[in-house]
């Protein structure tokens, strides 16, 4: 059931909830657009392509503290940190929802991990439907769309005069404030995106795992964080204690397969050294092992950021459209 | 209901830590919840994740038996920042434990066989509760030949348990070691090499091979000379581990989760693999 | 002077030369502020800049560094690359905002005890006056 | 874009190549944007005709030097990106028998980022005195190159004369966005540490922490280690991805060794750096 909310009302209804709860929304900072704490509505700015960084940073942050061990009266005692109120992200777009709703499979999964769930349980999701495509959009090939709905609670789409205001669930419904007149107005047909050939891109990349390609895409790489960091469904963490005086923590930290000592163990016996293997690691985890080990679709939500941040343009679109032509040819 | 934080771990104490070799320590721990010691169930094979709060958490295999009482033992090598921060700890400091995680060397399955089994260096450890478990019930398995290697005759491990091992029927204990000393009458040669020369027959046989990965890569190839077929051929993998929980993808390899998939593999398995270890 | 802000000092002094002269202060009975933590070095070449800035994030207000007079060095060269890694360093440290003034280089030979009372002394009452570091 | 200077790139890449004088060319290629270049491999003589250079071309290709010791290169350089090849002979990290210097009369890289290409020339452009490399196997020079001569070190002046609370807050602003992600220091010709400082875990100098005391020693810590020795190519600054002005940081430190010191990065490979030497007379503004 669809409802207007004028530019008006919407400034209301995001004043209130900033109020009432955590309002994460889209920030300009210098040239950047970043999901930020906002706490005055003029603040948030909705002319921007997307975010340059994944709101996923809310429900996996770049750094967090699992639990802390606190000494009361000799008794070490466990104490897991928790938000201390709900979350409404406001302005994120579908693709990025679906990035958080692919997340969930291994976060969600027996045994779950609570830090994320809790975040994701008290987590509103109100979604902007994209107007115009960025060139290095193509979501549409990877199961999302400018318009898909399916993984937010709320979304909006911007009309002449205001906003039509799709509600998908409960959650929404009790977000909404009450007096929103329906609306009858048809929602606008979304952008038309270029289409990258995924087809099967899971079994070649089986195919041509031992194929001297990545070890040539490798060359130009230069095994920075970026694209890891910047990806909504990037999800490697490390884990290590922090202790200053009195209080002690276990910190989960945003980490990435292409740096050196990912997958090295005490003692320096690192079975992935290469380069060209550290760089398959990552689209084999995203093109091969996810979809295979989550019966889902590729961990690639074609936001395009990766395209847009990595230093030496290793886009993602074409490395799939080589290996499709690589799988065709029978390898390079 | 609140779910329980899988990060958590159970609180421990520390019940001794026993010097097996300079750089080697068993340590004996008892988690402080009685309920929870009780559900703490392991099979040989099987890993926890130790937290020397401060420092981190790393994984270490149980080497000690369920059924012989409640306390966990391991075998820590100093080797990093957290193996050190364990080997500070003194009896009473309080450690955490997560687990128990991994597959377990099926033993069931191997009733009946012979049982090959080779270590080397701090890989002695995981397989010396296979070796109980299979004294314990000796007559369920045919010959029982253990190959040890270390660097130095003052790494092998778990020395005082030598003479048991030896004086059981049918069993042979074979030592060796890369560089020997003076007072060193045994064997020294590389353990493939041994292998080799003692050629176990692959008759209906198993074997089970931990240790350095150099060492397991060559011991297997000499394991398939010998007619050893590949899925009589048992190992652990071992990898940069964190959660041990299957998300942070930190020990795949390949499509495998080393810490839900594995540690055990067999090198039928193994060879499936996508991405070689 | 006790409403006086309490400065907390770290002083890294090099072992052959200003730290013998702070024991050269105590041993005839000259007294100096008691903030300072003396940390002692081999050579006020070892110290890395990393252990400045650390000093400055965890709470001091004010860092010393004390080594030989260039020319006596232990190890002959240690205070002339010292000399030059502080002089760029001092420049960077206010330049990224943690204020030049509140690291202090100095040259105190083993017999200088009063010299080093000297140092100390000024330097505390200088950071009493600059007030607390504010760390964000 | 100038297909004179690429032919002549082509042309000696080609016979390169069919003489087998070196196992690969580094130079560029056009972006899957179809406007920016980025880096490209060639193997083959076929290869060749992927190469190209414009004023979008502004990695600094000298870094792949380091992962590729073991075999004879070829590294298309310009004057800017030349000053760190004197620095890695300098730092004895290259050697010079292994490469194969193609060298560029470079007219001026200007601002680029994916899919964007603006006008006007970097800013080390306009202060760049070179019109070509410091040195060259091979020159490929079309017409005449003039640059306008900016005055340097303005950026920095200029944030020197603000207070030290208002630097503070401008870098606590800047280091809170920090993600460490650490492009700024894999994309670095002067940064080849097999293990960074960043990483060390014992002693553990900053940890796994993303947050604003150990962002803030990261980034002082990385450009104290670049002293005396960042030829000032701003690559960092250049694919940093939440655009924090990294160049400040070096030019400052820049600035300070050439009025300290008297030295530049990478002018002469056989000239000792400031910090492995010193004057036994200079007080550096330290009273004995």
């Amino acid at each position: 059931m669809n409802l207007y909310i004028s530019r008006g009302d919407l400034t209301r209804w995001l004043d209130q909830l900033c109020r009432e709860r955590i309002l994460l929304a889209p920030v300009r900072v210098q040239e950047l657009t970043l999901f930020q704490p906002v706490s005055k509505v003029e603040e948030i700015t909705l002319d921007f392509g997307n975010t340059t960084l994944s709101p996923k940073g809310w429900f996996l942050p770049p750094t967090e503290a699992l639990f802390s061990v606190q000494d009361n009266d000799g008794q070490s005692q466990l104490v897991s940190s928790i938000i201390e109120k709900d979350a409404v992200i406001f302005g994120l777009r579908p693709c990025d929802a679906k990035g958080i709703a692919l997340m969930d499979g291994p976060f969600l999964r027996e045994p779950s991990d609570t830090p994320y769930q809790e975040r994701r349980a008290r987590t509103s999701l109100i979604g902007l439907s994209c107007r115009q495509a960025q060139p290095e959009c193509f979501c549409t090939s990877m199961g999302s769309a400018p318009n898909d709905s399916s993984h937010v609670d709320i979304l909006l789409t911007e009309i002449e005069n205001g906003y039509i205001a799709q509600v998908i669930t409960k959650k929404g419904k009790a977000l909404l404030p009450k007096a929103l007149v329906k609306s009858e107005e048809a929602l606008p047909s979304p952008p038309e995106l270029q289409t990258v050939p995924v087809k099967e891109i899971t079994l070649a990349v089986r195919e041509l795992f031992n194929d001297p390609y990545w070890e040539q895409l490798a060359d130009r790489c230069l095994h920075c964080n970026v694209c890891a960091y910047v990806c909504p469904t990037c999800y490697c963490f490390d884990m290590r204690d922090y202790s200053n005086k009195e209080n002690l923590e276990r910190v989960r930290s945003w980490d990435s397969c292409q740096s050196i000592g990912f997958s090295r163990i005490a003692g320096g016996y690192n079975p992935r050294t290469t380069k060209g293997a550290r760089l398959r690691q990552r689209f084999a985890h995203k093109l091969l092992y996810f979809p295979e080990e989550f019966q889902q679709d590729i961990a690639c939500v074609g936001c395009g950021r990766c395209i847009k941040s990595c230093p030496v343009n290793i886009d993602i679109r074409e490395t799939m459209s080589d290996l499709k032509r690589l799988e065709v040819k029978g390898g390079s | 209901m609140v779910l329980k934080n899988p990060f958590i771990p159970y609180l421990a104490t520390l019940k001794s830590a026993v010097d097996l070799t300079p750089d080697v320590k068993l340590l004996k721990v008892e988690l402080k919840n009685p309920t929870e010691r009780a559900s703490f169930n392991y099979k040989p094979g099987q890993f926890a994740l130790l937290s020397a709060f401060g420092e981190g958490e790393a994984p270490f295999g149980m080497v000690s038996l369920p059924q012989h009482g409640d306390g966990l033992e391991f075998a820590v090598r100093r080797i990093g920042t957290v193996t050190r921060a364990l080997h500070e700890l003194e009896p009473g400091d309080v450690l955490g434990v997560r687990g128990p995680f991994g597959n377990y060397f099926p033993l069931e399955n191997y009733v009946g066989k012979n049982m090959v089994i080779i270590g080397g260096g701090i890989g002695m450890a995981p397989l010396r509760p296979v070796i109980n478990q299979i004294l314990e019930q000796r007559d369920d398995y045919q010959d029982l030949l253990i190959i040890n290697g270390a660097r130095t005759p003052q790494d092998l491990v778990f020395a005082p348990e030598f003479k048991t091992w030896m004086k059981t029927p049918r069993t042979k204990l074979e030592l060796t070691v890369d560089r020997g000393n003076e007072q060193w009458g045994g064997r020294v040669a590389l353990v493939p090499d041994v292998v080799k020369k003692l050629a176990p027959s692959p008759d209906n046989a198993i074997t089970i091979t931990c240790g350095p990965p150099i060492m397991i890569h060559y011991t297997l190839a000499v394991l398939r000379e010998l007619g050893f077929k590949d899925n009589q051929i048992v190992t652990t993998l071992e990898a940069k581990m964190k959660c041990g929980l299957g998300k942070c993808a930190r020990c795949n390899v390949g499509d495998k989760y080393v810490c839900q998939d594995g540690p055990v593999f067999t090198l039928a398995q193994i060879s499936q693999f996508l991405e070689q270890p | 002077m006790s409403s006086e802000y309490h400065p907390k000092i770290i002083g890294f002094l090099c072992n052959w030369c200003s730290y013998a002269g702070a024991d050269m202060a105590g041993t005839s009975r000259m007294s100096y502020p008691s903030n300072i933590r003396i940390i002692r070095v081999p050579c006020s070449g070892r110290v890395d800049p990393i252990l400045l800035i650390k000093c400055f994030q965890q709470g001091a207000d004010g860092v010393l560094v004390s080594g030989c007079h260039p020319g006596d060095c232990h190890y002959n060269e240690g205070n002339y690359h010292a000399r030059r890694k502080f002089a760029l360093l001092c420049d960077f440290l206010d330049y990224v905002g943690i204020g030049k003034e509140r690291l202090r280089i100095e040259w105190v030979s083993a017999s200088e005890g009063q010299r080093f009372v000297d140092k100390v002394s000024n330097f505390t009452k200088e950071m009493a006056k600059l007030g607390p570091r504010s760390e964000s | 874009m100038d297909s004179e200077l690429i032919q002549q790139i082509r042309n000696q890449a080609r016979s390169l190549l069919e003489s087998g004088e070196v196992k690969g060319i580094i130079g560029y290629e056009r972006a899957s944007d179809g406007l920016t270049a980025r880096p490209f491999f060639a193997y083959e003589p076929a290869a060749v005709e992927r190469l190209i250079f414009d004023e979008t071309c502004t990695h600094n290709l000298t870094k792949y030097l380091l992962n590729k010791k073991t075999e004879k290169m070829a590294v298309v350089v310009k004057p800017c990106d030349s000053r760190t090849i004197n620095l890695l002979l300098n730092e004895k990290q290259i050697r010079r028998d292994m490469v194969f210097v193609m060298g560029v009369a470079c007219p001026g890289v200007v601002e680029t980022s994916w899919n964007h290409k603006d006008g006007t020339l970097q800013a080390r452009c306009k202060i760049c005195q070179l019109v070509e490399p410091l040195v060259y196997d091979f020159l490929a020079r079309h017409e005449a190159v003039e640059r306008p001569q900016g005055e340097p070190y303005r950026d920095v002046q200029e944030m020197e004369t603000k207070s030290v609370t208002e630097r503070k807050d401008f870098w606590v602003e800047q280091f809170e966005r920090c993600i460490r992600c650490y492009a700024c220091r894999q994309v670095c010709p002067g940064c080849y540490c097999p293990e960074c400082f960043v990483e060390q875990l014992d002693p553990l100098w900053v940890g796994i922490r993303i947050a604003p005391k150990e962002n803030e020693l990261w980034q002082i810590m990385r450009a104290f280690h670049l002293a005396g020795r960042c030829i000032g190519c701003d690559e960092c600054e250049h694919v940093c991805p939440v655009n924090i002005p990294l160049s400040l940081l070096n030019h400052k430190l820049e600035k300070e060794v050439k009025e300290l010191f008297d030295f530049q990065a990478g002018l002469n490979p056989e000239e000792q750096p400031p910090l492995t030497t010193f004057k036994k007379e200079e007080r550096l503004g330290f009273e004995e």
